[in-house]
């Protein structure tokens, strides 16, 4: 039999002036097993919060019912209190007597009945609590950056330069992403891979970072502090330790169909490759898929110019297994395919390019060695239209309908630049809005407009039609002049819309981590945790969560950064005591709550029982405290009621029921 | 059995998991968007958490209408408890109507934490059908023909 | 196979050479269309407004009564054709037009939707399939440069005629391909003709049929070709290129086209 | 018959199984009854005949927990329960020999007026005929085969045997009937028409747990009925909710597990038409959720523990 | 006024406030140089509800119904509906009508099909 404890606070008078509150204590004052009820204007302040101790002390009491607001605002505080005044916190129960009641009622016989009501629900339950103890569980010192582009990279720097092993898992042959293939960054023009190379070196040569390039995460298990990560290694077919980097294999390989996918597919590479020259490691990998010798069992140039014998062509893929106590997906964008907007002509014409297919040929590592060209007959474009917002802000299913965010910037920065070099090239873009929200943006805009004559429009472009005579006809629209426009042009860029890395869903999958309509990784909430995932030990960092520039990509690494580190400096974490308990002695063993538990926290083992002095070998579930989060999807499933919810019991629910209708 | 009592006060249920719902409830309040006061939400952990024992044995007590919220599917906080409640509750309710236990006394809404509004909307709605139905009867005298 | 056949009222008269040889080819090629009894005159146009009952009901019959037969619905006038598919899909999703619809019917079965609309190169792309085809030519067009022009109403809207990609289509390339010519693409193979304006405003569809011509001679065609009699008619005023029936063609290559027409 | 008892005789003696798990003779014709017989001479009392309509699968689940194999003789709607049984780990196949025995679909003796029945001629194996003679104290009458079947014969799941290690006997499939016309006919119904309906089934009920302690799928080790977990056991069977709910929440704990047995119906002393309950949710199951039968495929995933993430919202379709 | 922006959202199904004025229905539209009030200014006008001056437009007899702006349309706003339900409400409400009986025999030629009559007649006549 408990002894509650009922206290009602009045909340100034954000309760008070809507329920009667005298009232609801002396109606807890008359329930079974409340020895004391009383009120107070600020229950959560120091002086309230010594009110419920006092009465612990004074009536010894062994349950707690607190009349308050939400218990997403206080529960954590009262329970608190409650450990403070020496009994276990989950004796505490809220009655939600704001948010529920007195904030949406005016009316105070009405809110006050309802008060009484949620009161004794609370009461009710409380008589069927138990105390539960947290546990603990340890925390790997380790942690794994899944992708790595600028935000993954400066994440795992970040980490490990507070003292800590960081692994990064990338899974193309090189470390870099996006940025490595950009040409000059907004708004300052500073080059790309100069700002971008000394931190892939800082992280490659860092001593609490392993990198795993050309490889992927299979599996993850486990939970906060303990993940359990598979990790595939692909099969480079080059001896990491052997290869010096000196590239002959490169130069000697016959095999050069495959397109490149570092330049966006715009020329092709060899089968043994570094993406780029700065790629890290610099060490070049095989792509099964076009390697004649792989494909055929005839070649092996490679292997017979490599002079240090790094060429295996007999590796496989291998699978490690690693521990880590947190994680952060970093896993970056892409364009979206154009196939479904045909009125640009994309797939028709080589000279309808996307935006980042630009910045590779504006490189001078590119296709055409930085070179402005057609790459259609390599002619130097005169007329250069760009298109704002192609699949960006669609409502329909051919697009996002989000804002893509950074294509504002650099379709200023590529007009920019074009006029910049290339004087008497005309440059026109396109626009619906010009959005340029961030420190010297703006500015750079009109930079563009100002200083070096870009053309905009206001207006979307209808159709892009390729002519005979190899040139391009844009038919676009002019708002603010309400004309419709035929523009002649010679190259034709469109701002892309980006999205989220296909393979994240995947990922986010195996982490349980929630991913929103647009395939984007939502976080734990949208302001107060913005780095961090719903699933604890999940973080975020990059484009992977939502559109954004380097800066702002950059910045996210480094707070999720700051959250990994706060986790992996605990030596150990309170696990939620709120999970799944099977009664041994009613469980059949039927494997039904298995198969929805989300976590693979129940297995089954076969185990002597004592029923009430018959002894029996039975198959029975057993919960993994530490893996079940509590969510209770075992125990509707459980038709012998074995599994129940400790906090949550059926018992205590019916309870509330009960109460409620009484 | 509708009545056209004005006084009448239906008792209504409504179980709202943690992560969603009941943090919908939380906006709905602070956003001071009314709702009837015979709302009595208790709170679960996840949509997943609710029998159906708890819906049948809160009619049987007294209740005229229950509704469930969650997590909008693809959003649940663990990730597939409300797909789970969505199947128990499509046949639970689909075996009440077969029943000929009046509709619209029990309704599944998903409601996610920023939802304050279609909160107080979907409280508001299911009262007012729950009051059109009048006392619940049915599920109480299903065994006990006169 | 049989398919109900819907031949509409302009193939009855001004453009007989569509229906004769789209029957000749079909023959030619081992199907069947069975011409509706009774049909009426689809109206040429969709009627746009989604309160408008009565004149969606011609098409509504014939769809349903290629259901009774249990045979899809053929088309080979582009007009037809998408009036037909765009009631049939309003039949079959919009529950306003679908109630009210059957209402007037009065059928013994409610008509939704049931009956599939198939455009006669439809049939010849996804039932007979042009690899077929190309071994059943007898007269390949060799050499010759063939336009295919598409206008609107076989493509747009794209999420109800699901005919083609609306704006880069290659079912009639792949047509003129199969029969032995060599398609041109051109980039106003789907920009409007000026349909009915041609009526009031001859001057106006000339202009935009002058952009169409003149565009396909730019890259070199020969001659353009078009399932759809108001596109033929248009273009025809420009004078700049022949305009012919797709129908005529694959006659020609199927070697059905000499004899009894 | 005489060849089942030969057969179980010849592995009893062999030692290949410790016991038999069959039909024993009662006192009439028509009272057959579940029995273990562990010599050859309990098995002279062993009985096949058209009145076994009894599903043994479930008494598998005690058998399991005994030293070596028992002979289980089961029909082939039986070995739906038996294979569910063992996807829930509940029976274990390799304590189990089983002789799947033909079948020509069993009778309900309330069909032939069961009292003063003497002697039913027909009703035995292999002898089964498509009339039935029926000796009573009033003198003989003939009844078809098919008239007297039980309702669930007449949705006859199919006459393969789903698990077995041998065969003896044909079976025959003697569905013609429309397996879910019942059901549809009640949804047709008004709310008004339904209710009553079932409130006058349901008050015939006399909670006497028959249906329950059948049920293949009803096989917890405590009820929860009888369980402290729900607080629904203060007063033994004569709380209200459990009175009221009891049928419901029966039929909701086997969704997904009931093979459609019909062991129910045709034990239930008051002849309340239970099988209505379960056969409802497989109706909507299978709509629903995709055609699911279970007890076929002891790895598919049952629907109630699986799901699509496009699957129907709760009350669609109710209007 | 209003009750007749009402019927023209009824018509077409269209809901304006979806629009973002990116223009791209101005950007497609074969007839926009015929036009005095541009497909883009559809849904202003009856957003502005400003039926009146959408009637009275010539826009109403240039639109080709060529769905080429409800093709391309980003937001799903389909200009080509509205402007076809403003027709609509012209010809319904007053009796307006764009083609008499009268006009018809000098219009035609040899080579007339059907089809034009028909589709002129479904564009310009009740």
């Amino acid at each position: 039999m408990q002894k509650i404890g009922v206290f009602v606070c009045h909340c100034g008078s954000n309760i008070a002036a809507t329920v009667d509150v005298k009232k609801v204590v002396e109606m807890a004052a008359k329930e079974q097993g409340v020895f004391h009820a009383e009120d107070y204007p600020y229950m959560c302040s120091e002086a309230g919060q010594s009110r419920i101790a006092a009465a612990v002390k004074e009536k010894g009491l062994t349950g707690i019912v607190v009349c308050s607001c939400s218990p997403r605002m206080h529960e954590a505080t009262f329970r608190k209190a409650a450990e403070r005044a020496g009994i276990n916190p989950y004796m505490v129960e809220i009655a939600n007597i704001r948010e529920h009641c007195s904030w949406i009622h005016k009316d105070m016989t009405e809110a006050t009945e309802k008060a009484v009501i949620l009161m004794r629900a609370a009461v009710a339950k409380v008589h069927l609590n138990a105390p539960l103890m947290a546990g603990e569980s340890r925390v790997t010192k380790r942690a794994l950056v899944i992708g790595g582009g600028i935000a993954g990279i400066q994440t795992a720097i970040d980490i490990a330069d507070a003292g800590y092993k960081v692994d990064i898992v990338e899974k193309t042959p090189s470390i870099g992403g996006r940025m490595s293939q950009l040409d000059k960054t907004f708004p300052t023009l500073d080059c790309s891979a100069c700002i971008l190379t000394p931190k892939m070196v800082e992280a490659a040569s860092h001593e609490n970072i392993t990198i795993h390039t050309w490889s992927e995460v299979e599996k993850v298990s486990g939970f906060v502090g303990n993940f359990t990560v598979d990790i595939r290694k692909k099969a480079r077919y080059v001896n990491m330790d052997k290869c010096t980097g000196c590239g002959v294999c490169q130069e000697k390989c016959p095999s050069k169909k495959p397109l490149n996918e570092f330049n966006r597919g715009l020329n092709t590479r060899t089968a043994i490759y570094t993406p780029f020259a700065q790629a890290i490691p610099n060490v070049p990998v095989i792509d099964a898929n076009s390697c004649i010798k792989l494909k055929t069992g005839k070649c092996g140039i490679c292997e017979k110019f490599c002079q240090v014998g790094a060429i295996d062509y007999t590796q496989k893929d291998e699978i490690i297994t690693e521990q880590y106590g947190a994680i952060v997906v970093a896993t970056g964008f892409d364009t979206i395919k154009l196939d479904k907007y045909g009125e640009y002509a994309y797939n028709e014409s080589k000279d309808v390019i996307t935006s980042l297919e630009l910045e590779r040929i504006m490189n001078a590592a590119g296709p055409t060695k930085g070179h402005l060209e057609r790459l259609s007959d390599g002619k130097a474009p005169k007329e250069i239209v760009f298109i704002q917002c192609v699949g960006s802000r669609c409502s329909d299913d051919r697009g996002k309908p989000y804002c893509s965010k950074i294509c504002c910037m650099y379709t200023a920065k590529h007009a920019m630049l074009i006029r910049d070099k290339y004087p008497d090239t005309n440059v026109t873009v396109f626009y619906i809005d010009v959005r340029t929200p961030g420190k010297n943006f703006d500015e750079f805009y009109r930079r563009a407009v100002e200083d070096y004559g870009v053309h905009y429009i206001k207006g979307q472009v209808g159709k892009v039609m390729p002519q005979a005579d190899g040139s391009l006809l844009v038919q676009g629209v002019d708002l603010l002049d309400n004309k419709q426009i035929l523009k002649k042009a010679d190259m034709v860029v469109l701002a892309t819309a980006i999205e989220p890395n296909p393979d994240v869903r995947k990922i986010a999958t195996m982490l349980t981590a929630s991913i929103d309509t647009n395939n984007f990784l939502t976080e734990a909430h949208p302001k107060l945790r913005p780095v961090e995932s719903p699933t604890a030990g999940v973080f975020l960092s990059g484009v992977c969560q939502g559109p954004k520039d380097i800066p702002e990509t950059v910045a996210q690494a480094g707070a999720a950064a700051v959250k990994v580190i706060g986790l992996l400096a605990k030596d150990k974490l309170k696990t939620n005591p709120c999970t799944a308990k099977s009664d041994e002695l009613l469980c059949n063993g039927c494997s039904q709550c298995a198969n929805v538990c989300p976590y693979g926290a129940i297995t089954y083992e076969e185990k002597l029982i004592n029923d009430h002095g018959i002894r029996r070998t039975s198959r029975v579930a057993v919960v993994n405290g530490a893996l079940c989060q509590g969510c209770g999807a075992c125990t509707v499933t459980c038709p012998s009621g074995a599994m129940d919810l400790q906090g949550f019991s059926n018992r205590q629910i019916l309870a509330e029921v009960d109460a409620i209708c009484r | 059995m509708p009545v056209n009592n004005e006084n009448w006060k239906p008792t209504i249920v409504a179980f709202c998991c943690n992560w969603c719902s009941y943090a919908g409830a939380d906006l709905a309040g602070s956003s001071r968007l009314a709702y009837p006061a015979d709302v009595k939400i208790i709170k679960v952990p996840c949509s997943c958490r609710v029998n159906p024992m708890f819906i049948l044995r809160a009619f049987e007590k007294g209740a005229d209408g229950v509704i469930l919220c969650g997590c909008h599917p693809g959003d649940c906080h663990y990730s597939t408890g409300n797909y789970y409640a969505r199947r128990r509750m499509t046949l639970l309710f689909s075996m009440l109507d077969y029943l000929g236990i009046e509709e619209g006394r029990t309704r599944v809404e998903w409601v996610s934490a920023a939802e304050g509004v279609k909160f107080s909307e979907t409280m508001n709605s299911f009262v007012e059908k729950v009051r059109t139905l009048g006392p619940s009867v049915r599920l109480g005298d299903l065994r006990c023909k006169n | 196979m049989k398919y109900s056949y819907y031949p509409g009222c302009t193939l009855r008269n001004k453009a007989k050479d569509l229906d004769l040889y789209a029957r000749k080819c079909a023959v030619a090629l081992g199907f069947e269309l069975e011409e509706l009894t009774d049909w009426q005159c689809c109206g040429g146009v969709y009627p746009l407004g989604s309160d408008e009952i009565a004149s969606k009901l011609p098409s509504v019959r014939a769809l349903n009564d290629a259901k009774q037969k249990g045979q899809d619905l053929v088309a080979v006038c582009s007009a037809c054709y998408h009036v037909l598919k765009r009631v049939n899909d309003d039949m079959a999703n919009v529950a306003d037009i679908q109630t009210r619809a059957n209402n007037y019917m009065a059928l013994e079965e409610p008509y939704k939707g049931e009956t599939a609309v198939l455009h006669f190169l439809e049939v010849l792309r996804d039932r007979v399939g042009f690899e077929e085809l190309k071994k059943k030519v007898v007269n390949p067009l060799t050499g010759r440069k063939i336009g295919a022009y598409y206008g609107c109403l076989l493509l747009r809207p794209s999420d109800v005629m699901a005919f083609d990609d609306p704006e880069n289509p290659t079912i009639l390339e792949d047509f003129i391909r199969a029969l032995g010519a060599t398609p041109v693409v051109y980039p106003y193979r789907n920009e409007c003709c000026g349909g009915y304006i041609s009526l009031k405003e001859p001057n106006l569809a000339a202009s935009m049929c002058d952009k169409i011509t003149s565009s396909a001679a730019g890259f070199e065609a020969d001659c353009l070709v078009t399932a759809c009699p108001l596109c033929k008619y248009n273009l025809n005023k420009s004078g700049k290129l022949p305009i012919v029936y797709f129908t005529e063609l694959l006659a020609e290559a199927l070697g059905v086209k000499e004899g009894d027409k | 018959m005489q060849e089942l008892i030969h057969r179980a005789k010849s592995l009893l003696e062999s030692g290949e199984v410790s016991r038999v798990l069959g039909w024993k003779k009662g006192e009439n014709v028509f009272d057959v009854e579940p029995a273990f017989f562990a010599t050859a001479e309990e098995l002279e009392n062993f009985v096949y005949n058209g009145f076994c309509g009894a599903n043994l699968s479930k008494y598998m689940i005690e058998a399991s927990t005994w030293e070596g194999k028992t002979l289980v003789f089961l029909k082939p709607c039986d070995t739906y329960s038996f294979n569910q049984l063992c996807k829930e780990h509940r029976i274990d196949r390799e304590k189990a020999y089983i002789i799947g025995v033909g079948c020509k679909g069993k009778l309900k003796a309330e069909k032939l007026g069961a009292e003063n029945i003497l002697d039913v001629q027909g009703a035995g194996y292999p002898d089964c005929s498509d009339t039935l003679k029926v000796t009573t104290l009033y003198g003989e009458q003939e009844v078809a085969y098919k008239d007297a079947m039980l309702e669930r014969c007449h949705v006859c799941k199919g006459k393969e045997h789903q698990v077995y290690d041998e065969l003896i006997g044909e079976s025959v499939d003697t569905c013609d009937a429309d397996r879910f016309a019942e059901v549809a006919k009640i949804e047709a119904m008004s709310p008004e028409e339904k209710f009553a309906f079932f409130q006058a089934e349901l008050s015939k009920c006399i909670r006497c747990n028959a249906c329950r302690n059948v049920c293949p799928a009803c096989s917890c080790r405590k009820c929860i009925f009888d369980s402290t977990k729900f607080d629904s056991n203060q007063k033994a069977n004569t709380t209200s909710f459990e009175e009221k709910m009891f049928h419901i929440i029966r039929a909701f704990h086997v969704a997904g597990r009931c093979t459609d047995c019909g062991e129910c119906s045709r034990v239930c002393p008051q002849g309340i038409p239970l099988h209505l309950f379960n056969r409802k949710f497989i109706k909507d199951i299978n709509n629903l959720y995709g055609e699911y039968q279970a007890g076929v495929d002891i790895d598919a995933k049952a629907p109630l523990t699986s799901f699509r993430t496009d699957d129907a919202e709760p009350g669609v379709g109710r209007g | 006024m209003s009750k007749q922006s009402e019927l023209i959202k009824e018509i077409s199904g269209v809901n304006p406030l979806k629009c973002m004025k990116c223009g791209k229905c101005s950007a497609s539209c074969p007839s926009f140089n015929e036009m005095d009030i541009k497909p883009h200014q559809f849904v202003s006008y009856v957003q502005n509800e400003d039926i009146e001056a959408l009637t009275q437009s010539k826009s109403l007899w240039k639109c080709l119904s060529c769905f080429a702006c409800v093709e391309r349309c980003p937001r799903g706003v389909k200009p080509g509906k509205l402007i076809d339900a403003a027709r609509q409400v012209l010809i319904r409400q007053r009796g307006q009508e764009g083609l008499t009986a009268n006009e018809i025999p000098a219009l035609l030629d040899d080579e007339t099909p059907q089809q034009l009559l028909m589709s002129a007649f479904r564009k310009y006549r009740r």
